[in-house]
C-alpha cells in the first residue's frame, strides 16, 4: 500500500508540476496566481500521502499549515489600490 | 476486511488523481482566466478530497484521521476565498497587461 | 523511481527560480518565489527535516510572499522596474555565476567520507534536557544563545522598519493592510479562519517540544492570522507608541534573557536550565517567544507608521 | 589549543553581551521618557565590565572563557576573550561612551517627555550595536557570528538614513543590499564547512581543517562576502554615501567599529581556521585590493567638496591598510602570527584608526553644527568658533597620516618594517603614497579651517562637554603612538602559545 | 546518487541563478527577491549536510536544521526591512539639492 501511496505522491507533484506551464504563460497575474494556488493544494495532498505512506504523522502538520494559509497569496495579490487599472510593470 | 479498506483506499485516491489531472488540463486548456479558475478550484478541491477519504481507513489513529478532515476543511474554505478573491482581481482588470 | 521524483522536483524548482529572476513583470516574480518556496517546502519534507519544511510552508508560502505582493501593490503606480542590461553584461555575469555555482556543484560531489553529523552528540544529552524534538533541543538548550541572538534581531530590524516613520507620525498607526476592495468572501474567511488558525499556532507551539513543531513556526501561523483579520479591514494595525503592544514585543526575549542569567543562580550558569526543571522552563519560553515573535512578524509587514498618532 | 573550559571571571562576558540586549529593550518596553537615562547606565556598565574582562585577561595571563549553558563545543557555544578581544572590547565600550556623551546634544528627549523618533531609535540602535560588536569580538562559533553580523546590519542600516532624507534612504539601501549579499556569501561558507567537518568551533577547526577544495571554497566565499561587508575596493561603492549620510554619532560608530567587525572576522578565518600554510597568492591578491583601497579611496577623498564624504573615503583607505598584513604574516610567522611586526601593526592600526576616525566624524558634526554646513571651501573661521574641535580633528589626522607622535605613525611604521623585512616593496611604498595622500586632504581641511572668516559669519555655540568628548577621542589615538615598537605580549595573550 | 546530492546540485544552480539576479537586476525589490533566492539555496546547503548527517537513529543532524530555523527567520526580517526601507525611499519627495552625489539607480555590487 505505502508504495501505491508514494507512487500517488510522485503523480499528483508531477501533475500540479504541469500546472506551472501556466505561472510562465500567464497571460495575467490572476492565471500566474492559480498556478501558485494548484501547487499548494497538490503540496498539500502530497504531504498527506507521505505522510500516512511513511507513517509520518509530523509531515500531517505540514500540510496543516500550507492548508491553512493556501488562501494568503490569494488575499495578498488583491491588495493595492482601487482601480489604477493600468498594472504592467515596465513598458 | 482491511483488504476490502485497502481496495477502496486505492479506488479513492485515483479517483483524487483523477481530479488532479482535470484540474491541471483545464487550468492549461481552457481559454480564459474564470474559466480555467472555475476548473482550477472544483477539480482541485474534489481531488483533495477523494485523497483525504481514501486515506481514512489507513490512519494508524483518530487524530491523524481529525486532522486530514481538518485539512480538507482548511483548503474547501481557503480554495473558495482564493478563487473568489482571484476572480474579483481579474475582473477588475487587475490581471491585464 | 524515487530519484527520478527528485529528478521532476528539482527540475520544478529550476523553473521557478528562472522565471523568478526572467519575468518581466515584478509581480510574477513574486508569485514565482511563492511557488519556489511551496516547492522547498516539500523538499525539506522530502530531506526528513520537518521543523525545516514547517518554517518554510509558513515564511515562504505566507509571510515573505505577503511582503513582497504588498510592496507591489504599492510600487506599480510609482516606478517600473528597469530591464536587464545589455547582453555582453548577461553574458559576464552569467559565466561568473556559473563559475561559482560549478565550485559549490564541485564540493557537493565530493562529500567527506563518513560524513560528520553532531546527532549522535545531540541525542547523548537529549535526557538531560528533557524534550523529544532534538531541533528544539538544540534551538533552546546548546545553542540557545543564537536563538536569543536572533530574536534581539528581530527587534532590531522592528525598530527598523519603525525608524523608516517620518517625524510627524511617530507613534501612529501603520498603513491600513485592507485589500482595494472590500469583498464579502475575504470578510467571511477573516471571521472563520483566525479562531482555527490561533489554535494551530499554539498548538504547533506546544508540540514543538516534543515533536515538530515550535515557536517560529507557531508565532508565524499566528502573526498570519493577525495579518488576515487587518487585511480583511476587521481590525486596523495598532498604534505603534503603544506600551502594551510594546511590552508584547519585548516580553519573549526579556523572559529568554532572565530565565538565562537565573541559571547562574539556579543552574550551572548562563542559559542553563535546573536538572528536572528544563521542560516547563523552556515551554514557557517558547510560548512568550511564540506570541512576542507573531507580534513582531505582524507589525514588520504591516511598516512604520504613516498617520498621525490619535489625540 | 587547549579544550574550552569555563574560566574564573567568565561570566564577565555574557554580561557584555546582554547589558546592551537589556538597555536596548528597556527602552523599547518603558518609552522614550527613560532612553537617555537606560542608554547611559547601560554604557558606564558595559564600559567597567570591559575594563573588568581586559584586566582579568591580563592578571591571569590567559584567555577568559565562557561555555554557554556549560555546553562543550561542538555542540555548544563558547565566548573566549583573549588579548586581542579584550583589546577591541574597550576599545569599542570607551569609544561607544564619548559617542554617548557626544550624542546627548542632538539625541535628546524633549522636556515634556513625549517620544520621539530620532532618540528613541538612535539609543535602542546604538545598543543593538553594541551588543552585536561584543558578540563579534566573543565568540567562538561561525554560525553565532552570522548571527552576530546579522545583529550589526540590522543596527547599522536605520542609522544610517535617520534623517529619512531620499539621498539618505537611498544609501541605506544600497548598504543594505550589500551587506544582506555578504552575510549570504559568509553563511554559504559556514554551510560548506559544517558539511566537510561538522563543527562550528574555531577552535575545533583550527585542528581538523585540511587543505582541500571543499575548504577553499566555503572560505572563499566567507572572506568576499566579509570583503563586501568591510567595504574593501572594489566592494566599497556602499559605503561613502552612508557613513557620510548619517547623523555624526552615528557615522563615528559605523566608521570606527562596524567596518572593523568583518575585518576581525577575516583575520580569524586567515589565521585560526585556514589550514596553513596558505597560498602566498591569496594573501597578496587582499593586499592588492588593500592596496587599491589606499590609493584609490585617497585621492576620491581629496576630490570631495563635502568634509563627511572626505572622511568617509578616508575611511575605506585606511581600511586598506589592514589588508595588508596578510602577506607581511606568511611563512614562519604565520604560525604565531601574534608574535610578528606585521600582525601587531596591523592591529594598532585598527585600533588607532578607530579612535582617530571617530574623533573626526565627530568633529566634523560639531563644526557642521557651528557653521551650519559642511563644506571643505568654506570652513574659514572654524578655528575661532570651536578651536577645542578643530585640534582634535588635527591631532586625528595625524593618525591617518602617519606622522609622529600618533597612534597611526607606529601603527604605519610597524607595517612599512614588516613590509621590508619581508621584501614586499610595493606594499611598503603604497604606505609611504598613502601617508602622503593622508596629509594632502587633512591639511586641505585644516587649512581651511584656519583661514579667516567670510564676512558676517554668524556661528552657533557648541557646548564644551561635546568638544572634550572628541577631544578626549584624538588624544587616545595619539597616545597610542607612545607604545613600543614591537609585538605586545598583550595581544598574544590566549592565542596558544604563550609569549 | 543520493537524493541529498541531487539537492545539493540544485542548491548550487539556485545560488548561481540568484546571484545572476542580485548583480543584474536594476531594481531594488528583484535584487531583494534574487536575495533571497541567494539564501533559499545556502539553506539546501545545510539540509544536505543535514540529510548526509543521519545517524544514531536520527532522521538527520538536528544542529545544521536549528540553523536553517535561524536563517529563515533573520532572512525574513531582512526582505521585511528592505521592502520598508524601499517603500519609503520611492515615496519619499524629490531629492535634496545638498545631500551626497546623487547616485546611479544601478545599485548593483
Amino acid at each position: 500500500m505505502a508504495e501505491f501511496l508514494f507512487a500517488a505522491a510522485a503523480i499528483v507533484l508531477v501533475l500540479t508540476g504541469l500546472g506551472l506551464a501556466r505561472m510562465l504563460w500567464g497571460p495575467s497575474p490572476a492565471d500566474r496566481m492559480m498556478a501558485a494556488q494548484l501547487l499548494g493544494t497538490g503540496g498539500g495532498a502530497i504531504a498527506v500521502l507521505v505522510a500516512i505512506a511513511g507513517d509520518m504523522t509530523a509531515v500531517l502538520d505540514i500540510a496543516l499549515t500550507l492548508a491553512l494559509l493556501a488562501a494568503f497569496a490569494a488575499v495578498a495579490l488583491t491588495l493595492g489600490e482601487p482601480g489604477s487599472k493600468r498594472r504592467g510593470g515596465e513598458e | 476486511m482491511s483488504l476490502l479498506l485497502d481496495l477502496f483506499t486505492i479506488v479513492a485516491v485515483s479517483g483524487g488523481l483523477f481530479f488532479f489531472l482535470a484540474g491541471t488540463v483545464g487550468l492549461l486548456r481552457f481559454p480564459d482566466t474564470l474559466t480555467r479558475l472555475h476548473a482550477l478550484t472544483k477539480a482541485d478541491n474534489l481531488g483533495l478530497g477523494l485523497i483525504v477519504l481514501g486515506l481514512l481507513p489507513q490512519c494508524p489513529d483518530i487524530v491523524s484521521a481529525l486532522k486530514l478532515v481538518a485539512i480538507w476543511a482548511l483548503v474547501q474554505l481557503g480554495g473558495a476565498t482564493a478563487s473568489q478573491l482571484i476572480a474579483e482581481f481579474a475582473r477588475r482588470g487587475g490581471g491585464e497587461r | 523511481m524515487s530519484l527520478a521524483v527528485d529528478l521532476v522536483m528539482v527540475l520544478l524548482i529550476l523553473t521557478a527560480a528562472v522565471w523568478t529572476i526572467l519575468a518581466r513583470d515584478r509581480r510574477d516574480a513574486v508569485i514565482a518565489f511563492i511557488v519556489l518556496g511551496l516547492l522547498l517546502s516539500l523538499v525539506w519534507m522530502r530531506l526528513l527535516a520537518v521543523d525545516v519544511a514547517l518554517t518554510e510552508a509558513a515564511v515562504g508560502g505566507g509571510a515573505t510572499g505577503l511582503v513582497l505582493l504588498r510592496a507591489c501593490a504599492r510600487l506599480l503606480p510609482v516606478e517600473a522596474d528597469g530591464a536587464l542590461p545589455g547582453l555582453r553584461l548577461q553574458v559576464a555575469v552569467g559565466v561568473l555565476c556559473a563559475v561559482v555555482g560549478a565550485c559549490l556543484a564541485a564540493v557537493i560531489l565530493s562529500p567527506p567520507e563518513p560524513a560528520p553529523s553532531l546527532a549522535p552528540a545531540v541525542a547523548a544529552h537529549m535526557e538531560d534536557v528533557g524534550l523529544k524534538n532534538p531541533v528544539t533541543v538544540v534551538l533552546l538548550a546548546y545553542r540557545a544563545l543564537d536563538t536569543l541572538l536572533e530574536k534581539v534581531v528581530l527587534v532590531l530590524g522592528l525598530i527598523g522598519v519603525w525608524a523608516l516613520a517620518p517625524d510627524l507620525f511617530w507613534g501612529g498607526r501603520p498603513a491600513s493592510l485592507r485589500a482595494a476592495v472590500p469583498s464579502g468572501t475575504l470578510t467571511f474567511l477573516a471571521r472563520v479562519l483566525p479562531p482555527i488558525g490561533v489554535l494551530i499556532g499554539i498548538y504547533l507551539v506546544w508540540n514543538g517540544a516534543d515533536h515538530p513543531g515550535g515557536t517560529f513556526q507557531g508565532g508565524t501561523v499566528l502573526a498570519a492570522m493577525w495579518l488576515l483579520v487587518m487585511m480583511a479591514d476587521l481590525g486596523d494595525p495598532p498604534e505603534t507608541r503603544a506600551l502594551r503592544l510594546r511590552r508584547l514585543v519585548a516580553v519573549g526575549p526579556a523572559l529568554f534573557i532572565a530565565v538565562g542569567l537565573a541559571g547562574f543562580g539556579m543552574a550551572d550558569g548562563f542559559l542553563s536550565y535546573p536538572p528536572g526543571y528544563a521542560k516547563p522552563i523552556i515551554v514557557a519560553v517558547e510560548v512568550a517567544l511564540a506570541l512576542s515573535i507573531a507580534v513582531i512578524l505582524g507589525l514588520m509587514v504591516a511598516g512604520p507608521a504613516a498617520k498621525e498618532p490619535d489625540q | 589549543m587547549m579544550p574550552y573550559a569555563t574560566t574564573p571571571g567568565g561570566w564577565m562576558l555574557v554580561l557584555a553581551l546582554m547589558l546592551p540586549v537589556v538597555g536596548m529593550l528597556g527602552i523599547f518596553a518603558l518609552g522614550l521618557r527613560h532612553a537617555e537615562r537606560i542608554a547611559h547606565a547601560t554604557l558606564l556598565a558595559g564600559l567597567a565590565v570591559a575594563l573588568a574582562i581586559a584586566v582579568e585577561v591580563g592578571r591571569s595571563g590567559q584567555a577568559v572563557t565562557y561555555l554557554i549553558g556549560g555546553w562543550r563545543p561542538p555542540l555548544g557555544i563558547a565566548l573566549q576573550a583573549d588579548g586581542l578581544s579584550a583589546v577591541l572590547m574597550v576599545m569599542t565600550s570607551v569609544i561607544l561612551c564619548s559617542v554617548g556623551v557626544f550624542a546627548r546634544g542632538s539625541f535628546s528627549s524633549p522636556p515634556d517627555g513625549a517620544e520621539v523618533r530620532r532618540p528613541f531609535v538612535f539609543w535602542t540602535l546604538l545598543l543593538g550595536l553594541w551588543s552585536a560588536l561584543n558578540t563579534v569580538w566573543l565568540a567562538q562559533d561561525l554560525f553565532s557570528l552570522f548571527v552576530a553580523l546579522e545583529l550589526l546590519t540590522f543596527s547599522a542600516v536605520p542609522l544610517v538614513c535617520l534623517d529619512g532624507s531620499r539621498d539618505t534612504l537611498r544609501a541605506a539601501l544600497r548598504y543594505l543590499l550589500f551587506a544582506l549579499a555578504g552575510s549570504v556569501f559568509y553563511l554559504m561558507g559556514t554551510g560548506l564547512i559544517y558539511g566537510a567537518y561538522g563543527t562550528m568551533d574555531i577552535a575545533s577547526l583550527h585542528q581538523v581543517a585540511r587543505a582541500d577544495w571543499a575548504t577553499s571554497v566555503a572560505l572563499g566565499l566567507m572572506i568576499v562576502g566579509l570583503m563586501a561587508k568591510a567595504a574593501l575596493f572594489p566592494l566599497h561603492l556602499w559605503l561613502p554615501p552612508a557613513h557620510a549620510g548619517a547623523p555624526a554619532a552615528a557615522s563615528a560608530v559605523l566608521s570606527a567599529l562596524v567596518v572593523k567587525a568583518p575585518f576581525i572576522l577575516i583575520l580569524r578565518l586567515w589565521f585560526d581556521v585556514a589550514p596553513q600554510p596558505l597560498p602566498a597568492a591569496a594573501g597578496a591578491m587582499l593586499a592588492g585590493l588593500g592596496a587599491a583601497s589606499i590609493l584609490f579611496c585617497s585621492i576620491m577623498a581629496l576630490r570631495q567638496a563635502r568634509l563627511k564624504l572626505m572622511i568617509a573615503y578616508s575611511t575605506v583607505a585606511q581600511v586598506g591598510y589592514l589588508f595588508l598584513v596578510f602577506p607581511l604574516v606568511m611563512g614562519s610567522a604565520a604560525e604565531m602570527p601574534w608574535d610578528s611586526v606585521g600582525w601587531t601593526g596591523g592591529v594598532l592600526q585598527l585600533v588607532s584608526h578607530a579612535f582617530a576616525k571617530a574623533a573626526m566624524f565627530l568633529a566634523a558634526g560639531l563644526i557642521a553644527e557651528a557653521l551650519g554646513h559642511d563644506r571643505i571651501a568654506d570652513l574659514g573661521g572654524a578655528a575661532k568658533g570651536v578651536p577645542v574641535t578643530v585640534a582634535a580633528f588635527a591631532l586625528a589626522g595625524l593618525s591617518l597620516m602617519g606622522l609622529p607622535p600618533a597612534g597611526g605613525f607606529i601603527s604605519k611604521l610597524m607595517l612599512l618594517t614588516a613590509a621590508v623585512e619581508t621584501a614586499n616593496w610595493w606594499i611598503a611604498a603604497t604606505i609611504l603614497a598613502g601617508g602622503i595622500l593622508a596629509a594632502t586632504y587633512v591639511f586641505r581641511v585644516v587649512g581651511s579651517a584656519l583661514a579667516q572668516p567670510r564676512a558676517g559669519l554668524v556661528m552657533k555655540a557648541v557646548p564644551l562637554n561635546r568638544e572634550l568628548a572628541v577631544l578626549t577621542l584624538a588624544l587616545i589615538a595619539v597616545a597610542l603612538g607612545f607604545l613600543p615598537l614591537q609585538p605586545l605580549d598583550y595581544l598574544g595573550i590566549g592565542r596558544g602559545g604563550m609569549p | 546518487m543520493t537524493p541529498a546530492t541531487l539537492y545539493g546540485l540544485c542548491a548550487a544552480a539556485l545560488v548561481a541563478i540568484g546571484l545572476f539576479g542580485l548583480i543584474l537586476h536594476p531594481s531594488p525589490l528583484r535584487k531583494v527577491i534574487s536575495f533571497n533566492l541567494v539564501g533559499s539555496g545556502t539553506f539546501l546547503f545545510f539540509g544536505v549536510a543535514a540529510r548526509r548527517g543521519a545517524v544514531a537513529g536520527f532522521l538527520g543532524d538536528p544542529v545544521p536544521q536549528a540553523m536553517v530555523i535561524t536563517g529563515i527567520v533573520v532572512a525574513f526580517a531582512a526582505t521585511a526591512l528592505a521592502v520598508a526601507l524601499l517603500l519609503r525611499m520611492l515615496e519619499s519627495g524629490a531629492p535634496t539639492v545638498d545631500g551626497p552625489p546623487e547616485q546611479p539607480d544601478d545599485l548593483s555590487p
